[in-house]
């Protein structure tokens, strides 16, 4: 059975192996063991705090808990840009006019800022290649929303998730080698990894401190601000389904859009049914495929399970799964169903 | 005999005839009446006034053949620039992105827009009838001023400047234009440039970028020229530079070409000109060439004479006298024509 | 009976009387007759226009129709920042961090900006001093509102509404006194004129091209930011009724706030209903004080009545009044009660 | 005799008295072993590293009074700045904001954040001990630097700047830090000071302000002390402006104090300065004073003599010749010590 939960330090060695495979791309997963192993500390502690105020950051694991296998992993962090700076570009138009000579040019302009300091971010999304399917992706990415309805007090007022930005045919960043390469001189992916293991302050020191007019920057650079990597598109319909949307801010290093959302808006916040756990076969009902989760924290289970929305019931195995007995409180909500979605992830 | 004089009003057809030669691209003499009597009317009024700060005023010399009244050349000092309109430049500056722990440490040349001469005279307006491009009468067209400039130095700035034509090539395009000010002004240069010489500078205000502007964005091309004069323009560069003009760093916003900047004390040939009396006799042909200039501000007077060295008494002959306007025993300003030491 | 409708050209002598009293105050509304004509010009080409991507420029008047007087002006614009720019200061904050000396400092920056270009904005809110009370105000901010649900289609996706900055006790802006004085040189009064009559590019010449730190603003300026005048509370409590909302962006002279809302958001779009109009004695229902409006673009009218929400009975001088028969479709949404609003305003 | 000479490892104790009376302010040359220690280290460095072109090096030399052996004063020039940690500085420019029509003129002062001086070479570390203020000590410790200057151009860029330190009252206040940089460094300026002084500059890339600021925004105080040097820092601003430094509009981001630079050909004793031939004899005393060093990379040696005139031959005594580690027939490099005429 597959079924995500808070990562722990066993874990470790598994993360390792996910952080090769995914090759860099993920800011948040960098293969680098001593950042891997602060980032389950920063779960197993953020598990156990008490100050609601203070930032915590956590990650879980999609397992099969069969083989014991880890096949991905997903975060929250709950408020960014606390402890070390968040910077995005923000991108605004100025139009300039002149009456005189009839002129009227709208330019363009990204301006490094700290908008989204203080915000709640989806974060670290990976599914390993060979488990990449629609439910498995939606179980990975809606667990957490499902953990965020339950502890919504922790959460900001504002939550962001990023895309990955645009790659041309030879897996280069468009918007990287026309802007960040000046600037940082170095590859996309050694920025990434430094910026994963939250290196100091280096983007403070190198970073362009003044707004860039987006006509200097490439052709090519300019078509991908704020567009997503093609491949991520499940990514992106998931979240835009959640009610997240794209507004003006992209990534510093490759221009990817950030989608923000009001955190009282995410759609699954809506969908939740909140009902009790018992066991039994299936009726008659009409069944959907649904996530399903305890109401815990540190115990924090969720799975899919194809159950009758409005007479759940559930397995003895999908009970012990869920680490829940009979009349113990569960959250349901129906899987989205998504078209595209095993095509292209 | 060639000699520099203020302009007259009733030049104005010698001027006009001069403005025929100019070309297109030489926007501050173009031949159309109003242009032409404006220029003469605005400087007789510049050398009518009674100064106690530098102004708007525009003086402008006329470079006279004696033997045949021809105006040959034509040349101007502005006062003061930007005082009822803003006067633009791109500084050119640095920024260093550095980080230690990475061993990353990249300086990045930034254009930042500058209004930092506003008040600063300048040294404009320059043009020599083809037919008499030769015998030093370049020289004395240009350095001149810096002789009118050493004897009236209240009615000008403390600095002054001048700005160079920018790099283009054989079609007119100019690449850094082509980089960076297309993308605001949408227009071709040479429109831009006939827009800004038409004086209302208030679109360059309007449509110009307004943060500074990060070099290692630009294409190769248009880096490239920044700072780098039109190849016509290389010897008046090479001039002004003999005589201590340097570029401390600005450059035009459209072509970005030099403008070139120097102390008014710190010219050569007004820091080394000093007075000589005047002894008119059969004045010794040979020795070095020299400019000379007499002491009068509305009949301001200046030629190349020939010197065997630098002396309080100067022998001029009569001609020369005549030309300069003085008499026995009067004063004249002299300074050798070039530097002897290039430094 | 008091009457909302668009002005017409008639209505320039008394206008001019209001823009008077007004005492320049107002951006839109400047004493100045050749503007006020083109201001009822604009309105009365906009109710002919065919085009709806055209920009267009509404005002309504607030008449008595027994004296003939107007009390009153209000106006809409569909899209703001087209024919002429708009600038906003956006207010942004940048943390800097030094990990070696342990410091955080959060500095606040105002930056000009384009941001709301292309919004539809409530403007020239203006009632004469002595008619000032909760349900004129209501009719005259609100009617708007009603007009705008009918036309919908002419409005863009963000609507704004700005509200004027704080005063001191000498009638002073600590926000133009502290920033504007420098850069433009003139009294406040005079700069909202010279905006107001639209004069031709004095504001892109004259303003702070970069941005500006808060801390070097004065106290009494820095607290002033975003804040409306304490005499307009019920002007911003009527909009946030409807939903509006600060999201930092405020006026470049005064400092005041500019209020935003998604316009499909606006809360009377919600509550509005249509029904037709039927002449009659009121019944026993309970009655409550409406907005009542006809369905009409350059005829549109509007006032309040007194009248059972599901029932709604109109007397003869009303339907009048409203320029409508028996049948004709209305649109009805009851008042909003403001309690502190007779008080301040 | 007073002789100025490169900085030696056996210097360590005299150094370190010297260190003593400098003040907690004189962030360069504290009494610290560690810093003491590694300023003559790798000032040695310096001058035994073969140059291409210029980099990190610094080069230090003592005023030494032969007759006791005591280390009088030090004197420094860095050959590079800001080539592993950014240079960092405002740049007063000026931005006008216009408009015709309103009859509005605004110039305003801007301060913008600027690297420009990187890889200039700089004169630094200039401390002279109290009981040695007298008879031209002053003006042998700073300008011998010069000679050093003129002699190894190829050791040093083509620019020198020197930082004057900033107005401060007499508290130890600085108004342009209470009304600018306390707001981005929530620290008191002596803390900011103290911190740069220890080497580190990352805490100044990572407070700093970004954007351009505009002076008029700042306290009457504060627009007022930008440019101006502290009391106590006038007549070394004055002895460089002399030779030829000057305000080209950069200030200290700290204290406001002023950049000043030039050339350093254009410095005057670089310029003036020439080669002579030494001939020993007992050289009559009086005359004007002069500067006279050796040609030696290593064994640079400086002190001041009395000469009659500008000739190509020098009469010497023996005491000075010993001094300056010459020979009968020897090159040394002259020239006056102060400007015959202050321009």
């Amino acid at each position: 059975m597959l079924v995500i939960r808070p990562i722990d330090y066993h874990d470790l060695p598994a993360l390792e192996r996910l952080a090769v495979v995914s090759g860099g791309s993920l800011t948040t997963l960098p293969a680098h063991r001593e950042h891997l192993n602060d980032l389950i500390g920063a779960t197993r502690q953020s598990l156990r705090a008490e100050d609601e105020a203070h930032p915590r950051s956590f990650h879980f694991v999609l397992e099969n808990t069969e083989s014991r296998e880890l096949l991905g992993i997903s975060g929250i962090e709950t408020r960014i840009g606390v402890t070390s700076p968040f910077y995005s570009y923000r991108m605004a138009e100025f139009t300039h006019t002149s009456k005189q000579l009839q002129i009227r040019n709208t330019v363009g302009t990204l301006s490094i800022c700290q908008d989204l300091a203080g915000s709640s971010r989806l974060c670290t999304l990976f599914l390993a290649p060979e488990h990449r399917n629609a439910l498995n992706h939606q179980l990975l990415s809606r667990a957490r929303l499902l953990f965020m309805a339950l502890h919504r007090s922790l959460l900001a007022k504002r939550c962001i998730a990023e895309l990955q930005g645009v790659l041309d045919e030879e897996g280069k960043s468009p918007f990287w080698e026309s802007l960040g390469r000046h600037f940082f001189s170095m590859e996309l992916s050694r920025a990434t990894f430094l910026a994963g293991i939250n290196f100091k302050g280096f983007i403070a020191s190198l970073m362009p401190q003044q707004p860039i007019y987006i006509p200097l920057l490439g052709k090519t650079a300019q078509d991908s601000l704020g567009k997503p990597r093609s491949d991520i598109a499940s990514n992106k319909q998931l979240l835009e389904m959640e009610g997240f949307s794209f507004s003006d801010h992209i990534d510093i290093f490759d221009g990817g859009p950030t989608l923000e959302i009001d955190t009282d808006q995410i759609a699954t916040f809506q969908q939740i049914r909140r009902t009790t756990a018992s066991v039994g076969r299936h009726g008659s009902d009409e069944r959907v495929p649904s996530l399903v989760s305890n109401c815990g924290f540190s115990d924090y289970r969720c799975l899919i399970a194809t159950l009758s929305p409005l007479a759940p019931q559930l397995t003895t195995e999908q009970m012990a799964a869920l680490n829940i007995g009979p009349d113990d409180p569960i959250q349901i909500t129906p899987c989205h169903s998504l078209a595209a979605a095993t095509k292209t992830n | 005999m060639m000699v520099i004089r203020p302009i007259h009003s009733d030049d104005y057809d010698e001027l006009y005839a001069l403005a025929e030669k100019t070309g297109a691209g030489f926007t501050s003499l173009q031949p159309n009446e109003g242009q032409v009597r404006g220029k003469i009317y605005s400087s007789l009024e510049a050398f009518e006034k009674v100064v106690t700060t530098p102004g708007e005023e525009t003086y402008l010399f006329v470079l006279e053949d004696t033997e045949n009244g021809r105006v040959a050349g034509i040349c101007g000092i502005e006062a003061a620039v930007g005082l009822s309109q803003p006067w633009y430049n791109y500084r050119v500056g640095t920024l260093v992105h550095s980080s230690r722990q990475l061993g990353v440490h990249n300086a990045v040349r930034t254009l930042t827009l500058s209004n930092d001469h506003t008040g600063y005279s300048e040294v404009c307006t320059l043009f020599l009838d083809p037919d008499y491009r030769h015998s030093k009468n370049g020289s004395l067209l240009s350095k001149s001023r810096f002789m009118f400039l050493a004897e009236f130095p209240k009615r000008f700035s403390t600095h002054i400047i001048a700005e160079m034509r920018g790099y283009s090539d054989e079609n007119g395009h100019s690449p850094f234009w082509e980089g960076l000010g297309r993308h605001f002004f949408s227009m071709d240069f040479a429109d831009a440039v006939y827009m800004a010489g038409l004086g209302d500078k208030t679109f360059i205000a309007e449509l110009m970028p307004r943060h500074p502007i990060y070099t290692n964005m630009l294409p190769k091309e248009s880096q490239e020229v920044i700072g780098k004069v039109h190849d016509n323009t290389l010897p008046a560069r090479m001039m002004l530079e003999s005589e201590g003009f340097r570029n401390e760093g600005y450059v035009d916003i459209f072509d970005a070409g030099p403008t070139i900047e120097t102390r008014v004390m710190d010219i050569r040939a007004v820091r080394e000109s000093h007075y000589a009396k005047v002894n008119i006799s059969d004045a010794p042909e040979g020795g070095e060439t020299y400019l000379m200039s007499n002491t009068d501000l509305k009949n301001f007077r200046c030629t190349l004479v020939e010197l065997s060295g630098d002396h309080n008494v100067v022998d001029i002959n009569p001609e020369t006298a005549a030309a300069l306007q003085v008499e026995e025993g009067d004063a004249v300003r002299v300074v050798r024509l070039s530097s002897k030491l290039r430094r």
